[in-house]
């Protein structure tokens, strides 16, 4: 954690990167035996987390926040895409994550097809909502990280101590910009564990969350047909009809479902979903789950 | 415009014209309702949809079909596409400097000596009158439907495949825009009949 | 909070279903300007209006005067209109370009061309060119340039031949060759190159190469017939060519004292070419929900039934 | 706050779409900012390896570095392997490089397009700080919304019943594919007016693959340079200027 | 985290306190500032500048024209400023944008050129390397946020091959058979490309030459920051040519016949 | 913070609206009735800034009232609600326009029918089988897509808003804890306990 402890260390977090930065002339200016390699640009692990460009301006923040986009000012062009509706519950058969499939910049959909849930390794799941590219960043990091400690402990990472590691690795970034709104999901020592982790550094254990616009619609199904002791089935098909209610009504959610079931042996994908396919036909081919197909030739008129 | 979202697009054929739009009202990224009515007839032959805020296209609608219906009583006759999309323009222009926030777009047949004749215009908001030979738009998707129309429309289609393209053409359109959608309907416009069809298209 | 007597907001209860006016005076409207400020305030974006990027442009030649406009109208970086007119016509031999806001260039236009007809009715006159210049810089002074047109005036009248640039805010210009729009620039290099006092033969050659991007066979053979015209149209290609904002056809009016001759897509160098692919769609590519056919009357026939004679007795 | 704005947008649209064999990855050649067109001829598009190209468009300064920047790490990359970097691996170097500028991004929205080590085509897009996703199609710059519903329509069937009795193919041929990218590129050209001038379309072809649906194609240039790998083309078309 | 969609991806607005505390992280930083942070100068905004700068190719080389006015503000400052600039024997650099930049610049180069002169290895600078170095360093400058304030036409012939090429403050380059900076992209530039454009290999020196001195005196009628005396650099096999001052001939006498601006005749 | 929801069943539309009125961080009235009847068919709760409301809301129902009495038969719910909304449009063009969000429901007797709109302030107007105005409607209406049945009869149809209201109270931050409930059918207007 030397970046926390530099943190402390020196100041305001935006004085503080630059400072980090001081010596790098260019961006990826370092020339590390590690440039030559395979292992992408995320360096040598020893040395602790990987050094980002910072602008040379005052305030690095205003910096960013004047040139990526802004509902309030379309002129900004750096359109970064946008993750919209997760959730995640636990119940007596494990953990279910759901999620949606679009990403959005400005009022275009940029994507209908966007992988939301972040398979970190066979037994943890990382669900996307936020800035697309930190959250897929970060988990691939964190997912090198879950491998190293198990090289280095001979078992697996709790997923407490994952999210605990992702929780420390964006804190120490914030107030620059980072947007992360991530479930960590598994399945440890202590059974299935679901861990909420944000940007601003929260970190909450639970046993139901969804994130991101379109999540208080999630809520809206998801609460009402939640409990401990749904079959598997039932789970399964709450998780998908939370994430269509969402991607019904929130113009940011949409496309499709991916639906994910946590075991004790680890995760299994269940299905990508058509959000339209289950409005009208449902995930078989059964009752579609849309009020007007469910309700069709029903009137609330009286007959006189 | 993304206030409550919607888009609208018509398309010129062979002997008829059609109009479309897509049936979402939303309140920004809340969707409210699934069946707000954009487009409405003016006379038989004439229809035009507004694209814009809800409360305007409303009070608009009620606006256009007080003053056309002046125009039948004084002339006894019923407004020509060209004459109503210049009332329509003439309108909007009154309101130069407090627009409302409506972009129509008028379809119809013109009843000229050689026959009818297809007509379609648009207007900016402030009543800039684009006559196109071939399709206009207007509302969230605009820019997403001049792409698609620019490349699927053909010259010369008739009513069935008019039909087709101006269906694909706005349901491929709005499913790349997050404010419009939530179904679709169509009106296809000929000599001797209007058939207006609501399209299945997808609900996120 | 405000100390002592309070003023009510004041609001009158409305008759039950009134009306605004059913007849309105003349002039703007500004009901929805208080309400547009509030929306903006809320994050409501006001949304675009049609603009013409525009290469207008003007020349006095021997006989006359020439005009030209491009025909692309924008809005923001969206082609709204291929082929739009911006040759609005003021009077028979007075005719203008616009180029900004193209409602405004539209209905000022309009505004003034029957101005200026009531004008002419009035004094028995054909109209002149400065009475329209007046009552256009007038009418946009008093707005002071939010009524956005920038407008290229020419005509010819008994005094002779005259040419304007009237700009938004009313401030006019005369000059023997002007250009106006986002391709003005680029117009303007045109003119000052080519252009010459009493414009009709022995014009030195553009540039010792030939132009490159329009070939002559597009033109059509009038074209040949004056110089000018070659000039002013070049002045609108070299817009539409380089200026992002102008694009698609030429326009073209050439007014002199006994004709007007408007010249409606004279050149035409951006045709689309042919597509690759034909696309049509398969009946019932498209799945519907619900179908409603009107039919309509097509035709009447009126066929008199005779009924009994009538009693005259 | 200093007044320096250190980004422009320099106008164009890049599009790539991805076959059973072959991927296609085009863009227009024209280069502007503001109102004024810059050049003509800019290319949008670059040859990373006989079997990736990487198309850029945004910022060209920015741009043009990525590229430069991308092709000096897959040439370490050679040396210190003896072999090109397989498809999959230069998209994850191009998140890592891009995210790397998360606080001062690069106005760049990459595609990356070629031929994965299975044979089979692949376009990955990129946002300008790194997110991507591997498609089929794909269309950025200012007219990507003009070009993409018209992809989804064409190439993926969206929203097209498929007769009864059939189905819809999962790849177009690469004759088909060529005709769509150049009817794109001729509708936006149309409307939008950052695009125009010239469009380049490089086409990479699988190892092993005929050159069908290149035949008849005016203008094909081959630019492979290693033997029996994967194959690689430029085609050119002339644009409307105005 | 901030669930309104638009908003992510960016740093919150910290003006205003939304939680009504003050974490460490966002305390207002009210520790003393150092003294000597605000003075370290950045150019910001350009001081004296030159204008456009005009480029072609032709039959055997590149011509380039720029004039002889550096201004302040609106002030013609100084009327003989050379803003063409040879570098080695193969390269000419023309500048417009800030003077004083101009000429670190042209410092910057003279080492370049010394450090590959002391190398003796025969290899020398042409203008392909040239302007790719320069491109290096305004982007570098950009990325500091430290810009160099010019816009630069870099053109050269060596090895047989002619180059002609742009980069500017951002760093953005392009290249082209003509090439304007400037006022000269927007008046200049459709004149060039138009006389230019397809005939790179016939124009001899002569025509190349007219062509720019036309464009010249239309830029000095319509562009008010520009000077009739200028400059052309001939670059061909023969080396690098920079004229003396020419003086354009210009005419003005339209203006005898216009009378006042509006319904005035006399 | 303010909620409403509304709903229709068999013959019925259900109207219920939180009866807080706050001020700043204080709450001055637990138990203030936001629902205002129109007529003896016909329901309005509104919410908004305050002081607006119930100006506009007595504006409304007593114009609504003048129209009875000059015509002897009131306004039908679809009428009202064009009415309303024109009201509200109007007023929006005026220097001080009327900041009110609206949920009307009436029931129809000559067609047997319970009519229900959805009125922003702006004066859009839609009709729809079940609507909310409020930070609520975020949480209610994914919630209705999935229970509302337009057949149900009045306790199913009561038990459908109760969980809306037991959502809104499981979810929101500040959510109100009282609600007013009042349904119209073809015998009137009536409030009822949940």
């Amino acid at each position: 954690m030397n970046s926390l402890i530099q943190r402390f260390a020196g100041s305001s977090s935006g004085i503080e990167l630059q400072k980090r930065n001081a010596t790098v002339v260019d961006d990826d200016g370092e020339l590390s035996d590690v440039m030559w390699g395979s292992m992408a640009g995320f360096g040598s692990l020893a040395k602790g987390v990987p050094t980002f460009t910072v602008p040379s301006v005052p305030d690095p923040a205003a910096f960013l926040r004047l040139h990526t986009d802004d509902h309030a000012d379309p002129s900004c062009r750096i359109k970064i895409q946008h993750g919209t509706t997760t959730l995640a519950f636990r119940y007596q058969g494990g953990v279910i994550v759901a999620v949606d499939s679009r990403a959005t910049a400005g009022n275009y959909i940029a994507s209908g097809t966007v992988k939301k849930v972040i398979e970190i390794n066979p037994y943890l799941l990382g669900t996307m909502a936020g800035g697309a590219a930190d959250c897929q960043f970060w988990e691939t990091y964190l997912g090198m990280h879950c491998r190293l400690h198990e090289l280095r402990n001979h078992e697996r990472i709790s997923v407490s101590a994952a999210s605990k590691y992702l929780s420390n690795l964006v804190y120490s970034y914030k107030g620059m910009g980072l947007s992360m709104g991530t479930m960590i999901c598994g399945w440890d020592k202590t059974g299935p564990a679901i861990f909420y982790v944000d940007s601003d550094g929260t970190r909450l254990r639970g046993d139901l969350f969804s994130v991101g616009s379109g999540s208080t619609f999630a809520y809206g199904v998801l609460d009402q047909g939640y409990r401990w002791d749904l079959t598997d089935e039932e789970a399964q098909e709450l998780g998908r009809r939370s994430i269509y209610a969402a991607g019904h009504r929130d113009a940011f959610s949409g496309n499709s479902c991916n639906l994910y079931h946590v075991k004790e042996r680890g995760w299994e994908f269940i299905g990508n979903y058509d959000i339209n396919k289950l409005h009208y036909d449902g995930p078989g081919n059964g009752q579609g789950y849309g009020y007007e197909v469910r309700v069709e030739g029903k009137t609330s008129a009286v007959a006189a | 415009m993304e206030y409550n979202g919607g888009s609208v697009i018509a398309m010129v054929g062979k002997d008829c014209v059609a109009i479309a739009s897509d049936l979402r009202f939303g309140n920004q990224a809340l969707g409210i309702a699934s069946n707000f009515q954009r487009i409405f007839p003016v006379t038989d032959r004439t229809y035009v949809g507004l694209a814009g805020l809800g409360t305007d296209v409303t009070t608009l609608r009620e606006r256009f079909r007080y003053r056309v219906n002046m125009y039948t009583i004084k002339e006894e006759r019923d407004i020509e596409p060209q004459t109503f999309a210049h009332l329509v323009s003439s309108t909007l222009y009154e309101h130069r400097f407090g627009p409302y926030f409506v972009e129509p777009v008028i379809a119809g047949l013109e009843n000229t000596s050689s026959g009818s004749k297809p007509f379609i215009a648009a207007a900016d908001l402030i009543g800039c009158l684009n006559f196109a030979k071939d399709f206009v738009v207007a509302g969230t998707a605009s820019s997403k439907l001049y792409g698609l129309a620019e490349g699927l429309w053909e010259p010369d289609l008739g009513p069935e495949d008019l039909f087709e393209t101006i269906s694909q053409t706005l349901l491929n359109g709005v499913d790349r825009d997050a404010f419009s959608g939530w179904g679709a309907v169509v009106h296809v416009i000929t000599k001797d009949r209007v058939v207006t069809r609501t399209l299945k298209g997808r609900m996120d | 909070m405000e100390c002592g007597v309070r003023c009510p907001r004041r609001r009158r209860v409305r008759p039950f279903c009134t009306q605004t006016a059913m007849y309105r005076g003349p002039g703007f409207d500004f009901s929805n300007s208080l309400r547009n400020d509030f929306l903006q305030h809320k994050g409501v974006a006001l949304p675009k209006a049609t603009s013409t990027g525009t290469t207008i442009v003007g020349c006095i030649f021997k006989d006359g005067i020439i005009l030209g406009a491009d025909t692309r109208a924008t809005e923001g970086e969206i082609v709204a209109d291929k082929n739009c007119e911006k040759i609005h016509y003021i009077a028979e031999s007075i005719r203008c370009c616009g180029a900004g806001t193209a409602a405004d260039t539209e209905f000022v236009t309009a505004a003034i061309s029957s101005n200026i007809e009531l004008h002419a009715l009035s004094t028995g006159r054909k109209p002149r060119v400065v009475a329209a210049m007046t009552m256009l810089k007038q009418y946009l002074f008093q707005y002071q340039g939010h009524v956005g047109a920038a407008l290229v005036l020419g005509g010819v009248d008994s005094t002779g031949a005259h040419l304007f640039t009237v700009h938004p805010h009313g401030s006019t210009d005369k000059l023997p060759y002007v250009t106006m729009g986002s391709g003005s620039l680029a117009a303007m290099a045109v003119f000052e190159n080519g252009w010459k006092p009493n414009m009709e033969v022995g014009r030195q050659p553009l540039s010792p190469a030939l132009p490159s991007w329009y070939s002559n066979d597009n033109v059509r053979p009038a074209v040949q017939r004056e110089e000018a015209l070659k000039l002013v149209c070049d002045a609108v290609a070299a817009g539409i060519f380089n200026d992002l904002g102008s694009g698609s056809n030429i326009d073209a009016c050439v007014i002199t004292a006994t004709h007007t001759e408007m010249l409606r897509n004279f050149v035409k160098p951006n045709e689309r070419v042919a597509k690759e692919l034909k696309y049509g769609f398969r009946h019932g590519t498209t799945a519907i929900k619900s179908e409603h056919i009107r039919s309509l009357v097509v035709s009447e026939e009126i066929t008199p039934i005779r009924g009994e004679a009538m009693d005259v007795s | 706050m200093s007044s320096f704005n250190p980004y422009t947008q320099n106008g164009g649209t890049i599009l790539a779409i991805a076959g059973a064999d072959f991927s296609v990855v085009a863009g227009d050649t024209r280069q502007s900012e503001g109102y004024n067109i810059q050049t003509r001829y800019a290319p949008k598009v670059f040859r990373l390896t006989d079997r990736a190209v990487l198309a850029v468009n945004g910022f060209a300064a920015d741009g043009n570095m990525f590229v430069k920047k991308v092709k000096q790490r897959l040439e370490w990359y050679r040396h210190a392997h003896a072999k090109d970097m397989p498809l999959r691996s230069i998209a994850r170097l191009i998140q890592t490089m891009l995210y790397s500028r998360r606080f001062f991004p690069y106005y760049v929205y990459n595609i990356l397009g070629g031929i994965e080590e299975d044979g089979s085509g692949a376009v990955y897009s990129f946002d300008p700080v790194g997110s991507y996703e591997r498609e089929t199609c794909r269309a950025a710059g200012p007219a990507q919304s003009l070009l993409q519903p018209f992809l989804d329509n064409q190439i993926y069937f969206k929203n097209q019943q498929p007769a009864p009795g059939m189905s819809h193919p999962t790849h177009l041929p690469l004759q088909a594919v060529l005709a769509l990218v150049i009817d794109s590129f001729t509708s936006a050209t149309e409307r939008h007016i950052e695009v125009g001038d010239g469009l380049e379309m490089y086409i990479i072809l699988g190892k092993g693959r005929g050159l069908q649906g290149l035949e008849g194609v005016k203008g094909v240039q081959e630019l492979t340079i290693s033997e029996d790998g994967e194959r690689i083309f430029v085609v050119r078309r002339e644009l409307k200027k105005d | 985290m901030d669930h309104f969609p638009t908003n992510w991806g960016r740093p919150r607005n910290d003006m205003f306190d939304a939680y009504g505390t003050y974490p460490i992280h966002q305390r207002p930083d009210n520790r003393p500032k150092d003294t000597f942070a605000d003075s370290v100068q950045r150019t910001q905004q350009p001081i004296v500048t030159g204008t456009s700068v005009l480029a072609i190719k032709f039959k055997d080389g590149i011509m380039m024209a720029a004039d002889n006015l550096a201004s302040y503000g609106s002030l013609a400052r100084f009327k003989d400023v050379q803003r063409l600039h040879p570098v080695g024997r193969y390269t000419v650099i023309g500048a417009g944008g800030d003077m004083s930049d101009f000429q670190h610049i042209q410092h910057i180069l003279e080492e370049v050129q010394i450090a590959e002169s002391t190398q003796q290895d025969g290899h020398e600078l042409g203008p392909v390397e040239i302007h790719e170095y320069m491109s290096q360093v305004m982007y570098a400058r950009r990325s500091k946020l430290d810009p160099l304030w010019n816009s630069l036409l870099i053109g050269g012939f060596k090895d047989g091959k002619r180059f002609l090429s742009y980069v500017d403050l951002l760093g953005t380059t392009y290249s082209a058979s003509t090439l304007a900076t400037g006022f000269g992209a927007y008046i200049a530039q459709p004149l060039l490309r138009k006389a230019v454009e397809g005939h790179e290999d016939d124009l001899t020196a002569e025509q190349a030459q007219n062509i720019l001195e036309y464009c010249m005196r239309v830029l000095f009628y319509r562009d008010a920051r520009s000077l009739d005396k200028y400059q052309i650099a001939t670059i061909t096999a023969e080396g690098v040519n920079i004229s003396g001052s020419l003086k354009l001939q210009t005419s003005w006498d339209f203006a005898e016949n216009i009378r006042g601006y509006g319904a005035q005749t006399q | 913070m303010e909620t409403s929801f509304a709903l229709t069943g068999k013959g019925y539309v259900i109207i219920a609206a939180d009866t807080t009125a706050a001020r700043s961080i204080v709450k001055m009235k637990v138990d203030e009735d936001k629902i205002k009847e129109l007529g003896t068919h016909l329901l309005m709760a509104y919410s908004g800034e305050p002081g607006d409301t119930v100006q506009f809301a007595e504006y409304v129902e007593r114009n609504i009232r003048l129209y009875q009495i000059r015509n002897l038969y009131p306004l039908r719910p679809p009428a009202a609600a064009s009415w309303i909304r024109r009201s509200l449009a109007q007023s929006l063009r005026s220097r001080n326009p009327y900041s009110v969000n609206l949920l009307l429901g009436g029931y129809d007797q000559a067609e047997n029918k319970p009519n229900l709109y959805w009125i922003d302030y702006l004066g859009s107007v839609v009709e729809v089988p079940f609507a909310a105005h409020g930070y609520g409607s975020y949480f209610a209406l994914s919630l209705l897509d999935r229970y509302h049945d337009p057949e149900a009869p009045l306790e199913e149809g009561l038990a459908t808003l109760k969980r809306c209201l037991d959502e809104v109270a499981k979810r929101l931050v500040v959510s109100p804890s009282k609600y007013m409930v009042k349904v119209v059918d073809k015998d009137g207007v009536r409030e009822v306990e949940i």
